[in-house]
């Protein structure tokens, strides 16, 4: 068996990523992708913790966060079609008027 | 070097088993092309393929020699990895989809292994959920193609395609779902074995008559992500040239053509696993006779492809196709004489049969329906397949309450 | 040095390397692509702890739907390269320094948590659908209601978001 | 079906009028006046009728005390105020005069107020009155009593200011609720003080409680002294006691049916119902009891006095009430509670009559109500004239009539006190004199206003029906207690005599000694008569006549025969005329006194320090501070995501250093994750 922390400390690596590319990325679907990433390594330490700890607890959490995460990327690329509409860009630095 | 077959004796069985199910693959497909143009041709009285080789037998293997020679030359402007990533990518989950599936109920006892017919042995837990899954990345290989072979045609094709697959997915996936409450498991093995529940009824046994609903959302979703006819729109040459497959050339377009192909037979065994009872015979069981099935249909088969062969004057007819029938009528024979093998062909043969019909319809349904239009196609899926198929999830999951509250036991 | 734990390392190297690339890379696509890879490779991870039905559910969801809608909206808007400016001043050196800091924090904080859990790490439980969907049905009924609740809210946006509006 | 079903359903006798005020305030302003009057007297005349029956089934059921109790209104620790009603003989007097005068009184105003704007809401003021004022007298603990003393002080307030558009009117509104909230503060203190004391605010409990205490010595200022004074304090308040009388005169400003009901028969003596309710403590408290009886007296007198020149006839009643209620205070002070009541009760009839008909007068004269242009209406309004003379004969105690025992009977529980005593038969002398010049001022002489202009005609029978009513009650209602040497007995002190069980042997007492001087005095006049009590009975009783008689002959001679000596007379004691004529000033006095010192207090203080430098400071400063706040922060708002993003990252940062440097012990996420 595979020790509880590897999972654990690659989440955290993974997680970190996700959070540098959010904010060192220019264009707002990289943006989302890296919020994806980030989603999906807290759904990696969910799902060891509850492997490790024998409920399943854990694993429904993963699937409500799937679901969210779906819901979330429908409204999102929503906004994204409209920006990129009215804007002509994709770049989260050209689009700092606060409104569409 | 005993003993290192002996400790790895399941991985080289593994391998053995995926280069036998790529050679079957390839070749079915290769003759499921030479099919569907006998059969198209027939259907609008023509004859089809026949200069290559008898009856056109021949003309695959032309085909595959061209595909192999041709030039393969790489547009300009093209994101060349994904342009090269995408036919792998298609040709590969179309494989892995196939390789999910089993063939056969029972092992055969080889050297002290079980050797089960198919890659995966059939009682994955998540079995259907695992086809799912792979058939569910099969969108990216055509819409990666369009995308990257940078030129309008294809960017809508793969565009097309994506839209399409999504929304068709859907259907396909809670079309399943009644079946999948029938029998309580994504188990494909157990999913047959329930409808094999009651072995005296037979056919009437089959998910098909309580799931009809099902499939036949499921049928028009499955024919819909294979991207076939009607819903051919990510390749309709009348509008898009070749949709998303324009810029690619010889090997690379083959391996679309292949994944297509591949998809076809896949779903085909998902339809007569999911709902006409995979490897079970249509008969009841105590219909012992009906074993000799196979070979009533095999012996007369190979006499008459021997007797059709020796008609030719050119060397393969008169020399491989009597030798080729008589294989088939020596493999009738034998299944006579041996019981057990006999009893052991029995699941593969139904099954094989079954897909072979579906195969059929498909290339029928080729040749007769129009294409839809791309706005019908999408008001077709969401508004129709869909709330179809929610509708009998529902019912299917009232009817089976309903026995577990009034239905005793 | 068990299998488990080979496959393991191959796995989660796939995970980063994808992660990586997702932000080396210069055009979406290529960063979705990667994400996938990533995806991939957290779903076999699902599968190496026995959560088989997560890992399937992942797949779907996210590789065959979400992803799918990421590259279908890259194609839609035909996204270019992306462009290099750095107009926010906090988003420099400072955000570097707070992001190491934060994936500090993170992996300190939770591989502290985790020692505690890793003597119980060997239960592997091999999980199956029924008691997940169990749990869904009957412990998370109501969250459950509200998440389709939530998507129905989502799809509703989406439509409005995506029709233009009329003049 | 209980056996005493209205006593068992209380609650409904106060509930009719708050129906009824209920619907005709929210529907009334549609609807035309037959169908408010139908609602008004219905509701009125219905609760009136069902107190009959409650009172038949109450001496049926020949209980002293019956008490019942309908729902906890509040429960606080052990602090309990029930919506209880009880019915003892004190009830029973309270509740016919206050529903029967009511009603007789809102049949009057059906045919007074039937040209007025505001028909309904008048009448729905009015239900609102009868409703509080039964409550009050029903309540049968102090909370609830209070509930109803501030509800009719609500209502009085509103028929007040009932002509809101004239300002005279709401000022008045205005100053009757402000002083009364006087009276009532110490009212409430009184309460808190009993509740402190005893832990319960029921009558019955509390008197239980109290019962058994050692009474305080005189001059000892002791919890039943205090609490009492704070009680009467209130009390004075509400009716119109030194110092606080000075807003009835003013409230004369409403309708006269108002005037009539609440401001002569039944709210003003609220206070008088109050301290007879409490006697027990009272009995406790010998000083409590002679403030009462010198307040009572004072304000009598006083009273009195300023009544004799004005020439406002309502304001005269207005002021003659005041003496009147000094005089019911009087006899509670010497512990003659149910003198007091009954004087209460025979002064309800003749005051409420007097009202009517001056009313009446006013109508007939087209709202004239300066007596010096009036005169000589007799013969034009003659049953208006007739009903008030029975009432001024009441008043003034003419043998036979109703106020003559009453006032009697007061007098003689006083005349343990030569002063007090003094000063009752003065302010009755007074008192006949300004009822008798009102009397000749109005409907006699010759007439002082011009008859092509007014044209004087007799009120409607809905208005003089109650006041033949009434007339007949204040002739008669006096023989209920005609002591035993007028040949009746006092059927109405036995009657009560439960009620105050432990407070009649201050009535029936010999007022004097026969072995002093006095009494001697006395027996002697009243040579061949019976025994000794008698002869001083019976010389009481002719010194109070001829007191009457000489108020009587004076008013005769000064404004019948020779009007000009009223003039004459007011010019040669200039001053004192003036004061009087100004009320001695006393409304300036507070104005001076209390007023503007307040006034001076709110600007200076409350409004230009503690409103503008204090509140206001704050408020501005949060608010300021909060823009500078926003101004300072405003910048991270640049719209660029990115930044926002790394501020994100600056929050989970500080989230998750907490929970790493949380103290060990607890190590929140561990706790997570077991």
């Amino acid at each position: 068996m595979v020790p509880t922390n590897y999972y654990v400390i690659l989440s955290a690596i993974l997680f970190g990523l996700g959070v540098f590319a959010f904010i060192f990325k220019r264009n707002i679907i990289t943006i989302f992708m890296s919020i994806e990433l980030m989603l999906n390594a807290v759904n990696l330490a969910f799902v060891a913790f509850s492997q490790a700890l024998g409920k399943l607890d854990g694993q429904v959490f993963v699937l409500f966060v799937i679901v969210v995460a779906a819901a979330e990327a429908a409204v999102g690329l929503g906004i994204i079609i409209l920006i990129a509409r009215n804007r002509q860009t994709l770049n989260v630095e050209r689009v700092d008027l606060l409104k569409l | 070097m005993n003993s290192f077959l002996a400790a790895n004796a399941e991985l080289l069985i593994t391998i053995v088993k995926i280069a036998l199910l790529l050679f079957v693959v390839l070749t079915v497909n290769a003759y499921l092309t030479w099919f569907e143009r006998k059969v198209v041709a027939h259907m609008q009285s023509r004859w089809g393929p026949h200069r290559v080789g008898p009856h056109g037998l021949l003309q695959p293997l032309a085909d595959g020699v061209k595909f192999l020679f041709k030039e393969d030359p790489t547009p300009a402007g093209v994101d060349k990895f994904v342009y090269f990533l995408a036919p792998l990518l298609a040709l590969a989950l179309a494989l892995t989809s196939i390789a999910l599936i089993p063939f056969g109920p029972d092992p055969i006892r080889f050297f002290g292994h079980d050797i089960y017919l198919g890659i995966a042995p059939p009682d994955v837990n998540i079995g259907i959920l695992a086809l799912f899954a792979v058939t569910a990345l099969g969108v990216y290989g055509v819409a990666l193609a369009g995308w990257s072979s940078n030129s309008k045609y294809p960017l809508l094709g793969g565009l097309r395609s994506s839209a399409q697959m999504i929304s068709y997915e859907l259907a396909l996936t809670m079309s399943v779902v009644g079946v999948l409450l029938m029998a309580g498991s994504f188990n494909l093995k157990k999913i047959i074995e329930a409808q094999a529940h009651h072995p005296e009824w037979g056919i009437l046994g089959w998910n098909v008559w309580p799931q009809i609903l099902g499939f036949f959302c499921f049928f028009v979703a499955a024919i819909a992500e294979t991207n076939r006819v009607p819903f051919d729109l990510p390749e309709a040459e009348s509008e898009l040239v070749a949709g998303f497959h324009t810029e690619y050339a010889s090997f690379k377009f083959a391996m679309f053509f292949i994944a297509e192909y591949t998809s076809m037979i896949t779903v085909s065994c998902l339809c007569s696993i999911m709902f006409f009872g995979g490897w079970l015979s249509p008969f009841p069981a105590s219909w012992t006779f009906t074993h000799y099935l196979p070979s009533a249909i095999l012996i007369p088969f190979g006499l008459w492809v021997i007797w059709d062969g020796i008609r030719y004057e050119t060397i393969f007819g008169r020399i491989i196709l009597p030798g080729v029938g008589t294989v088939i009528a020596a493999l009738g024979a034998v299944f006579v004489v041996l019981p057990g093998v006999n009893e052991f062909i029995q699941g593969p043969f139904w099954l094989v049969s079954k897909i072979l019909v579906f195969l059929f319809v498909y290339v029928w349904m080729r040749g007769t329906l129009p294409r839809f239009r791309y706005d019908q196609l999408m008001s077709f899926g969401w508004k129709l397949l869909l709330p179809v198929s929610i509708v009998n999830v529902i019912l299917t999951s009232f009817v089976i309450l309903a026995r577990m509250q009034w239905g005793g036991k | 040095m068990t299998a488990s734990l080979v496959v393991f390392f191959v796995l989660a190297a796939l995970a980063v390397i994808g992660a990586v690339s997702l932000i080396l890379q210069k055009h979406p696509i290529h960063s979705a692509l990667s994400l996938i890879v990533v995806m991939v490779a957290l779903a076999g991870l699902y599968l190496l702890m026995g959560a088989e039905f997560v890992a399937a559910v992942q797949i779907i969801v996210y590789g065959g739907a979400i992803m799918v809608l990421f590259v279908f909206v890259i194609m839609l808007l035909n996204a270019g390269v992306e462009e290099h400016t750095s107009i926010s001043k906090m988003a420099g050196a400072p955000g570097l320094l707070l992001v190491v800091a934060l994936a500090g924090f993170v992996a300190a904080t939770i591989a502290r948590s985790a020692e505690s859990v890793q003597t119980a790490s060997q239960s592997g439980v091999m999980s199956s659908t029924k008691d997940i969907s169990n749990m869904i049905f009957k412990d998370f009924v109501y969250p459950f209601e509200l998440t389709s609740f939530l998507i129905l809210v989502a799809i509703l946006g989406a439509t409005v978001l995506a029709q233009r509006e009329k003049n | 079906m209980p056996t005493h079903p209205i006593l068992e359903y209380l609650w409904i006798i106060p509930l009719l009028p708050l129906l009824g005020s209920a619907t005709n305030g929210f529907f009334g302003a549609k609807w035309p006046n037959k169908y408010v009057n139908i609602v008004a007297i219905g509701s009125t005349g219905l609760s009136f009728l069902l107190a009959l029956e409650a009172v038949r089934e109450f001496f049926d059921s020949g209980q002293v005390l019956l008490r019942r109790e309908f729902f906890t209104w509040i429960a606080a620790g052990n602090f309990r105020a029930g919506f209880d009603l009880q019915m003892d003989q004190l009830t029973v007097v309270m509740v016919l005069v206050v529903t029967g005068v009511g009603w007789l009184i809102h049949i009057y105003a059906t045919g007074y107020m039937a040209h007025e704007s505001g028909y309904y809401r008048f009448f729905s003021y009015l239900n609102l009155f009868m409703f509080f004022m039964l409550i009050l007298v029903l309540a049968a603990n102090y909370v609830l009593l209070f509930v109803g003393w501030e509800g009719v002080g609500l209502s009085s307030y509103l028929l007040i200011g009932f002509y809101f558009l004239k300002k005279s009117a709401s000022d008045a509104g205005k100053k009757a609720f402000i002083v009364n909230r006087i009276g009532d503060f110490g009212f409430m203190l009184g309460m808190f003080l009993l509740f402190r004391t005893f832990h319960t605010l029921d009558f019955t409990a509390l008197f239980e409680k109290a019962g058994p205490w050692p009474p305080e010595a005189m001059g000892q200022l002791g919890t039943f002294t205090i609490a009492c004074l704070l009680l009467f304090m209130g009390a004075c308040g509400k009716s119109a006691q030194l110092p606080l009388y000075v807003w009835l005169p003013d409230a004369m400003e409403g309708p006269t049916p108002v005037s009539a009901l609440i401001h002569a028969a039944t709210m003003v003596t609220a206070g008088v119902y109050v301290v007879a309710r409490s006697h027990i403590l009272f009995m406790h408290a010998p000083t409590a009891m002679l403030v009462v009886a010198i307040v009572g007296c004072a304000t009598a007198f006083f009273a009195a006095t300023i009544g004799l020149v004005q020439t406002d006839i309502k304001r005269v009643l207005a002021y003659s009430t005041v003496s009147q209620l000094g005089y019911m205070f009087l006899a509670c002070g010497v512990g003659a509670f149910s003198a007091g009541i009954f004087h209460l009760m025979t002064h309800a009839f003749f005051k409420a009559l007097l009202f009517l008909a001056a009313g009446s007068v006013i109508h007939a004269m087209g709202g004239e109500q300066d007596m010096n242009r009036m005169g000589g209406l007799s013969k034009k309004i003659r049953w208006t004239y007739i009903t008030m003379l029975m009432a001024t004969l009441a008043i003034a105690g003419a043998p036979g009539f109703s106020g003559f025992f009453s006032k009697d009977a007061i007098l003689l529980a006083a005349s343990g006190n030569y002063l007090l005593y003094g000063f009752g038969l003065l302010t009755a002398l007074l008192t006949s004199f300004y009822m008798f010049r009102l009397i000749f001022l109005t409907f006699h002489g010759k007439q002082r206003f011009d008859e092509h202009k007014i044209h004087v005609h007799e009120s409607p029978r809905s208005m003089l029906a109650p006041l033949v009513i009434l007339a007949v009650l204040s002739v008669v209602g006096g023989w209920m207690a005609a002591p035993e040497f007028w040949g009746g007995e006092n059927h109405f002190e036995k009657f009560l005599e439960p009620a105050f069980a432990n407070a009649s042997e201050h009535v029936t007492q010999i007022p004097v000694d026969p072995s002093t001087r006095t009494g001697k005095f006395l027996i002697a006049f009243g040579e061949g008569m019976g025994s000794a009590l008698l002869k001083i009975l019976w010389t009481y009783a002719a010194i109070a006549i001829g007191v009457a008689l000489v108020g009587f002959l004076v008013a005769y001679w000064l404004y019948l025969r020779r009007p000009e000596k009223a003039d004459g007379l007011a010019k040669s004691m200039a001053l004192a005329y003036r004061t009087l004529l100004n009320k001695y000033y006393v409304d300036e006095l507070y104005g001076a006194v209390v007023v503007r010192p307040l006034v001076w207090i709110s600007t200076n203080v409350l409004w230009k320090v503690v409103d503008v430098a204090g509140i206001d400071a704050t408020v501005n400063g949060i608010a300021g501070g909060t823009t500078a706040v926003g101004d300072g922060v405003r910048h991270t708002q640049s719209g660029n995501t990115r930044s926002y993003a790394v501020w994100v990252v600056v929050g989970a940062l500080v989230i998750l250093a907490v929970i790493f440097f949380w103290p060990s012990q607890m190590k929140p996420v561990v706790g997570m994750v077991r």
